[in-house]
């Protein structure tokens, strides 16, 4: 099955957290367990190591979703970075909605190491949705977008 | 204002104090500047009126390493300012020596000018001790009035109260100025669609030209170096272009001082293309307010802030997409 | 000396906008500023001052230079066209015409900036005689008569007319290019209001403002004055004074990756910076005191003695006005002037 | 600008199957910094390294990716191999081209744009790598088991004739676990508690060994080689070093109407109690919310009749705090509640059992003195039916979705017991599969069937209904004759599902160690690194990390043990070198970082900074390399970006960030 080239492709930074969500989607690879290859994952430490100018710097550069994955609350191989990734995000989110760029386009999912189906799952879904909102047009630079 | 000169004096003479930081008289009648004054010959310029809006607070960074200790005049909202900037080890309380001053809601020239008055010569009705509710003009082009409250800064409208948080001794009276909600305008802006809320915030933002006042004045940017500035984060900065810098720039600063901004309104008040900066950072207060519970940055020096916090039911993000 | 009744304005507009790009002072958001004519425009003529000067319709804030594009590892460039299409500044004040007069100094001198000369030969300049200054206007200290713009084309309103009178080539060309729309006119209206405006220039408080012992000779006595030790300590190093100055000319550098090449552009740049000037070793002015010294001395000792005297201000007062500190050129002016007084 | 070498792995056909790995190599030598591309079956190998090796000298290479399988895979594999032809380890990145590219994608022209980019994305990084050095830490010599069945027993014993320290922390008031709790094992039909109690004497006497009983692990800090725990010892209220463990309290103790726990409730047992009579340590407890003189304050029998004064009703919880080396959990498993199978009747008639409860009955120490009877009436029963797979091997969120291992083998033990020692009693299993994978476990099954005439009826049940008679009458099918099948049985045994015992939760948020939606803990890897959690220095050991049956628990107890041996024996432990870092050029000293430092790796000096020639007296933040583990919290809550990460620093993300959005 092959994409046609009309398509909207979106372009997708999926930022995993070393310990948990990189292991999860690992696993989501090792079960074969297909998603778009829109998804282009970074991997970090922990959830708590991205700044929100990550985020911003994806969209600023083209990017038209950007979703965070880290371990379940509670389950932090750090005991506690996910807790303050979640309070950041939640504030850059409303920031961002406030602001009037469409929702959707940002996502915070925990996923586990044992979650491969769940992060396979998640990053279908994700895709579909950022395919239904279009391209990002608030919040790109203009100088990237030829 | 005679008061606060009179006891100025009497500190830097009983070498209490070794200087004293307040504002200086300007040449026009409405530009006083924040400015040193280190024996009673100087105190001759010292003016404390309306027009006296600059937050002093972040000055007392620079003022704590010098020797002895500055009196600071501190408007009730400042002190929050400084509570912020002692929780954050940036100012020494042993070398401040804290006034808090009284304040009938600051006045801003912007505005007396949006009615219409220019050429101003002189103003009647700005002294602390005028309780004026009429602000008297004298100009090239005759006499003008407008009120004193139309006049004020948008955030003596929404004022947090005039008790200072912090202080060594108090001088002078205040007046209660507040008259408007001050999460209004944001739940206005909440309530529009996507569409709306992007022409307005493009509308705002693309006035911006990437000048740094906002940044500069804000007591809570009190970083040595900014991220704008740096190469820490290959951010480029300055070229004031193509949509997306301002936005960056403007969200990013908001979310640094997210939890630590005391919604002191210098921000606003400085921009020289009027953009209204504080709707951001309260935005921001307002989603810790309802997410994390009431915080007022400033309010003390220890509290942690609600970004160096959590609790373990915290809302999931999702929270922002099912509001 | 021709006339258009201001209701004719958008006449006015949408006619020199059909061939030529046309900036005009709009009001945005409660600001007015000069932005590119157009239909929905909120054209706002009686504004004084725009809040940033009109000097970027020749000196944008932004532009790009050339923009290099990778060929495998190879580098190929392209450099930025250059201002090819006529285009109209309608409004200038005659601080702001000087103003622009200061920046030829600087970009028109060799080596010329072919970006700046390219707009300068293609702008027409529309200036406006000041119908109510100021207290924050000080042009006359400058020898402005702001009642007497010197431009392509010099107007006056007048009670609802817009008086025209073009003094160079390229403002008769433009007159002519409009003439449909003017109907001649007397002088007379426009000397009384030349008149008026010289009386009002006379009660404005900075007007007798003495730039007495401001030149380039005076270098050394003023670089090391201890009135700047005093002078710079409420400044927050903001850019606001330079960003809305018609003279500030100064410019960074810099490259910005668009993941498809790089983008090498040049955008204003203050001397308040911290990382203005800024070189592998780090900075050459390291204090704020030095920093804020630099740009008034920049302006009222380095330029006039590289510029046969001419300063590089021209007492437009927008940085009176929009300083956050209340600061500005001004101040330190007559902060000299007072330690001089003393001595 | 470094020397950038790319290798690109075909990892046999898993990449190049899916990834047309040559045109990986042509797109990444257009990068800046590649000076060096080539691609080979299997970079893993002796060959590949050494094509890695070769690369480096010829090239002189600064820095290599490897686009390959996960990071999590191979990434030491490919640093060491830097490492030994004079690379510094960490200017080696992967690029994740198996699990996050050619395994999920089909479309070879769309996978391998993605490669490219994914490629691309590592090189940018490597671009701002810098080389970082470990740093040491030294080794506490001591382990800690934190659970006392047959598993952490064995890791104990283990690690223990190793010469090492051990504790084992066991929440009950004795060590023994589920293993104690039954009554014969298979396939040799031994006595459990034959085999056990040597192991447990064993442990009590081991002259290395300290046992935690009635305790609980509170709080767990630090790290690998260094961690520190705070061990709750719950009041007994009996002085442990006078009680004799004469039983007489027990004997005299006027309130028996407690459920004993190791009889799974059915039936009772005193206020003060030790669970079963071979217990260790053979000291009573005081049950405080059955107890008399504490519900009531009247009482205090036991304390009147022990001869040693050693009941202490003041007795208060304590800590203990202890640091290790290394944390094996072995916290086992419990059978899970049956309320969501309520058409088995469970709740509704007692003759309707769980295994392990029958385990119980036929236990001589059991609450029938090891007769099989009916525990409603107490008679004989003639009709035994076995219920197999009751919340195992569930396809909706009834139960568990995984197969509980031990219940086929069991239920066969079970079934052919019943049938040697009562050969009127009738035995029918219901079953889906039947699942003997293991050493003389089909044998076994095939005696249960063949000589013991066991009924097997490939089928489910779908309801027990208890009849007025006080029959249960079992309604199941039989797929092989494809018919319905109504069955009157005098009793049912349902072979209930198992799950990670319930505090497992609790310990895993304490030791950050992973844990999958079943409550399982992870392993590093599930088949390289199957006793090891991805958390550095905590191992595995038993049920905790998925269902598996004595002889597995034991060899996987062994496994565990070795793996912490091997952490014990060393000295010193290399430290993670990505390490949080503040430029004092930029640091303000606010302490927004410390407040968010999970690890009170952050400390202020204050401290005389040159900053360009202006030297300034400034309060810095300094970081504890050995405490940092590197989460990188901190970074984001610094305002100024003055603190940063080595080798996930925020120029080398952004980089990855702009290589994959242009």
């Amino acid at each position: 099955m092959s994409i046609k080239n009309e398509e909207f492709r979106p372009k997708i930074v999926a930022f995993c957290c070393n310990w948990c969500s990189y292991a999860g989607a690992d696993l989501a690879g090792s079960s074969r367990l297909a998603y778009p290859a829109d998804v282009k994952i970074i991997r970090v430490p922990c959830s708590c190591r991205v700044n929100p100018m990550f985020i911003l710097r994806a969209f600023e550069k083209g990017a038209d979703g950007v979703i965070l994955c880290g371990c379940h609350p509670g389950d932090c191989h750090y005991s506690t970075g996910n807790y303050y990734a979640r309070r950041r995000m939640t504030l850059l989110f409303s920031m961002l909605d406030y602001i009037g760029v469409e929702n959707g386009r940002t996502r915070v999912e925990w996923v586990s190491a044992a979650e491969g189906v769940k992060f396979s799952q998640t990053m279908n879904e994700f895709v579909e949705k950022i395919r239904s909102l279009g391209e990002n047009v608030r919040l790109g630079d203009l100088r990237c977008k030829n | 204002m005679q008061e606060l000169i009179t006891r100025a004096k009497e500190l830097l003479e009983n070498g209490t104090v070794a200087r004293v930081l307040g504002w200086k008289a300007g040449d026009l009648p409405y530009n006083p500047e924040p400015a040193y004054f280190t024996n009673a010959e100087e105190l001759k310029d010292f003016v404390y009126n309306g027009f006296c809006g600059a937050n002093l607070s972040k000055y007392m960074i620079e003022a704590s390493k010098l020797e002895g200790k500055t009196l600071v005049c501190l408007k009730p909202c400042d002190t929050y300012s400084f509570n912020q900037l002692l929780k954050e080890h940036r100012v020494d309380r042993e070398k401040a020596y804290i006034v808090g001053v009284g304040c009938k809601g600051k006045l801003n020239i912007e505005k007396v000018k949006s009615f219409g008055i220019k050429g101003i010569e002189s103003v009647f009705g700005a002294e602390m001790t005028d309780n004026a509710d009429t602000l008297t003009f004298q100009t090239i082009y005759g006499e003008k009035t407008c009120s004193y409250a139309e006049a004020m800064l948008e955030r003596c409208h929404v004022c947090k109260g005039k008790e200072h948080v912090i202080y060594d001794e108090l001088i002078g009276e205040s007046k209660d100025t507040k008259d408007a909600e001050r999460f209004a305008e944001v739940e206005k802006i909440e309530a529009m669609s996507p569409e709306e809320k992007f022409a307005f915030f493009q509308k705002e933002l693309s006035k911006c030209i990437r000048c740094n006042a906002c940044r500069n004045v804000c007591p809570a940017c009190s970083c040595r170096k900014c991220v704008f500035d740096s190469t820490k984060f290959d951010s480029a900065q300055k070229a004031n272009v193509d949509s997306f810098e301002e936005k960056m720039f403007h969200i990013i600063r908001a979310f640094h001082v997210a939890g630590r901004c005391t919604d002191c309104g210098e921000c606003s008040r400085v921009c020289p293309q009027g953009i209204p900066l504080h709707l951001f950072n309260r935005k921001f207060i307002k989603d810790i307010n309802e997410l994390y519970g009431e915080f007022q940055a400033g309010a003390d020096a220890e509290t942690k802030g609600p970004l160096t916090n959590f609790t373990f039911d915290d809302a999931e993000p999702s929270i922002v997409a099912n509001r | 000396m021709y006339k258009i009744a201001k209701e004719n304005l958008p006449a006015l507009f949408q006619l020199i906008a059909e061939d030529k790009e046309l900036y005009v002072p709009v009001n945005n958001g409660g600001q007015v500023n000069f932005a590119n004519w157009t239909e929905s425009s909120q054209v706002d003529l009686d504004t004084l001052k725009s809040v940033k000067s009109p000097k970027d319709a020749f000196f944008p804030q932004s532009e790009n230079l050339y923009t290099c594009y990778k060929d495998g590892k190879k580098i190929q460039i392209e450099p930025e066209e250059l201002q090819n299409q006529n285009f109209v500044v309608f409004g200038m004040k005659a601080c702001d015409v000087k103003g622009v007069e200061v920046l030829d100094k600087v970009f028109l001198v060799e080596p010329v900036d072919t970006f700046y000369a390219a707009r300068r030969a293609h702008g027409t300049i529309v200036a406006m005689a000041c119908h109510e200054p100021e207290e924050t206007c000080f042009c006359k200290v400058f020898g402005i008569d702001c009642a007497n713009p010197v431009a392509d084309v010099a107007t006056w309103m007048v009670e609802g007319e817009l008086y025209w009178k073009a003094l160079t080539e390229k403002g008769e060309a433009l007159t002519a290019a409009v003439a449909s729309l003017l109907t001649d006119a007397d002088e007379a209206k426009v000397e009384e209001e030349k008149n008026a405006i010289h009386a009002i220039v006379e009660k404005l408080p900075y007007t007798n403002l003495s730039l007495e012992g401001w030149n380039g000779d005076v270098l050394s006595e003023k670089f090391d004055s201890p009135v700047w030790e005093e002078l710079y300590k409420p400044c927050l190093a903001c850019g606001t004074c330079t960003f809305v100055c018609p003279t500030c000319q100064c410019y960074d550098i810099k490259d910005y990756d668009t993941g498809h090449g790089i983008k090498r552009y040049r955008c204003w740049d203050s001397c308040m910076y911290s990382d203005f000037t800024m070189m592998a070793h780090g900075n050459n002015r390291t204090s704020q005191l030095q920093r804020f010294r630099q740009r008034f001395m920049h302006k009222l000792v380095y330029f006039p003695a590289n510029n046969d005297g001419m300063y590089s201000c021209v007492g437009c007062g927008r940085c009176v006005e929009k300083c956050p500190s209340s600061l500005n050129i001004v101040k330190v002016i007559k902060a000299f002037e007072k330690q001089g007084g003393d001595q | 600008m470094q020397r950038i070498g790319v290798f690109v792995c075909h990892c046999g056909s898993n990449i190049a199957a899916t990834v047309d790995v040559k045109k990986v190599v042509e797109m990444v030598q257009m990068e800046p910094g590649v000076v060096h591309a080539e691609d080979y079956q299997y970079m893993c190998s002796e060959a590949g390294q050494a094509k890695i090796a070769a690369a480096i000298h010829e090239k002189n290479l600064t820095g290599i990716v490897v686009c390959s399988c996960s990071p999590r895979m191979h990434e030491t594999t490919f640093r060491t191999a830097a490492e030994r032809a004079g690379l510094n380890p960490y200017m080696v990145e992967i690029a994740n081209l198996r699990e996050h590219c050619s395994w999920i994608h089909k479309d070879m022209e769309e996978a391998t744009k993605k490669a490219v980019i994914l490629a691309r994305a590592a090189i940018a990084k490597v671009n701002l790598n810098t080389p970082l050095k470990p740093g040491e830490s030294l080794v506490t010599k001591r382990a800690l088991v934190i659970g006392g069945g047959i598993a952490g027993i064995q890791t104990a014993i283990d690690i223990a004739d190793a010469g090492y320290e051990v504790d084992i922390v066991e929440k009950t008031p004795s060590i023994g676990g589920r293993m104690s709790q039954l009554d014969k094992t298979f396939p040799t039909l031994d006595c459990s508690a034959c085999i056990l109690t040597p192991k447990m004497v064993e442990a009590a006497s081991h002259e290395k060994i300290t046992i935690y009983t009635y305790s609980e692990v509170d709080k767990v800090s630090g790290f690998v080689g260094d961690f520190t725990v705070d061990i709750r010892k719950k009041a007994r209220s009996v002085d442990a070093t006078k009680c004799t463990g004469c039983g007489v309290c027990q004997e005299k103790c006027p309130s028996k109407k407690a459920p004993s726990e190791f009889n799974r409730g059915l039936n009772t047992r005193s206020a003060i109690y030790t669970p079963f009579a071979q217990a260790i340590p053979n000291v009573p407890v005081i049950d405080r919310d059955a107890c008399m003189k504490f519900q009531t304050g009247k009482c205090g029998v036991c304390e009147k009749v022990c001869q040693a004064g050693a009941i202490d009703y003041t007795q208060k919880d304590e800590i203990v705090t202890q640091k290790y080396g290394a944390i094996v959990v072995a916290t086992g498993f419990d059978t899970i509640k049956l309320d969501n199978y309520d058409e088995y009747a469970y709740s509704q008639s007692k003759d309707v059992i769980t295994s392990l409860e029958l385990e119980r009955i036929m236990n001589a120490a059991g609450p029938t003195k090891g007769h099989l009877e009916r525990l409603s009436d107490g008679k004989h029963p003639h009709e035994i039916v076995f219920i197999q797979c009751v919340g195992s091997r569930c396809s909706d969120d009834r139960g568990k979705s995984y197969c509980s291992k031990i219940c086929c083998m069991y239920t066969a033990k079970h079934a052919m017991l019943i049938r040697d020692k009562y050969p009127d009693v009738n035995v029918t299993v219901f079953y889906i599969d039947v699942r003997t994978p293991g050493k003389n476990f089909d044998e076994f099954y095939r005696r249960a069937v063949e000589e013991y005439g066991v009924n097997y009826i490939k089928g489910q049940v779908g309801k027990v209904i208890p009849q007025p008679d006080g029959k249960l009458l079992v309604q199941g099918s039989d797929l092989l004759d494809n018919k319905q099948i109504l069955k009157e049985a005098d009793m049912v045994v349902l072979a209930t599902a198992i799950e990670p015992e319930a505090s497992v939760r609790k310990i895993a948020t304490m030791l950050t160690a992973s844990i999958d939606t079943n409550n399982f803990l992870t392993e590093a890897h599930p088949k390289l690194r199957p006793v090891e959690s991805p958390t550095a220095g905590v191992f595995l050991s038993g049920v905790c990390q998925g269902p598996k049956d004595i002889p597995e628990t034991v060899a996987q107890a062994g496994a565990a043990a070795v793996k912490a041996i091997g952490l014990l024996a060393k000295d010193k432990l290399m430290t993670n070198p990505c390490t949080a870092k503040a430029d004092e050029l930029m640091c303000n000293g606010c302490s927004t970082c410390a407040n968010v430092c999970p690890y009170g790796a952050i400390s202020y000096e204050e401290k005389e900074i040159n900053d360009h020639g202006i030297r300034e007296v400034r309060r810095v933040a300094v970081v504890n390399n050995a405490l940092c583990q590197g989460c990188g919290a901190c970074t984001v809550a610094c305002p100024s970006g003055s603190m940063d990460l080595q080798g996930f620093s925020n120029r080398q993300i952004i980089a990855e960030v702009d290589a994959i959005c242009r």
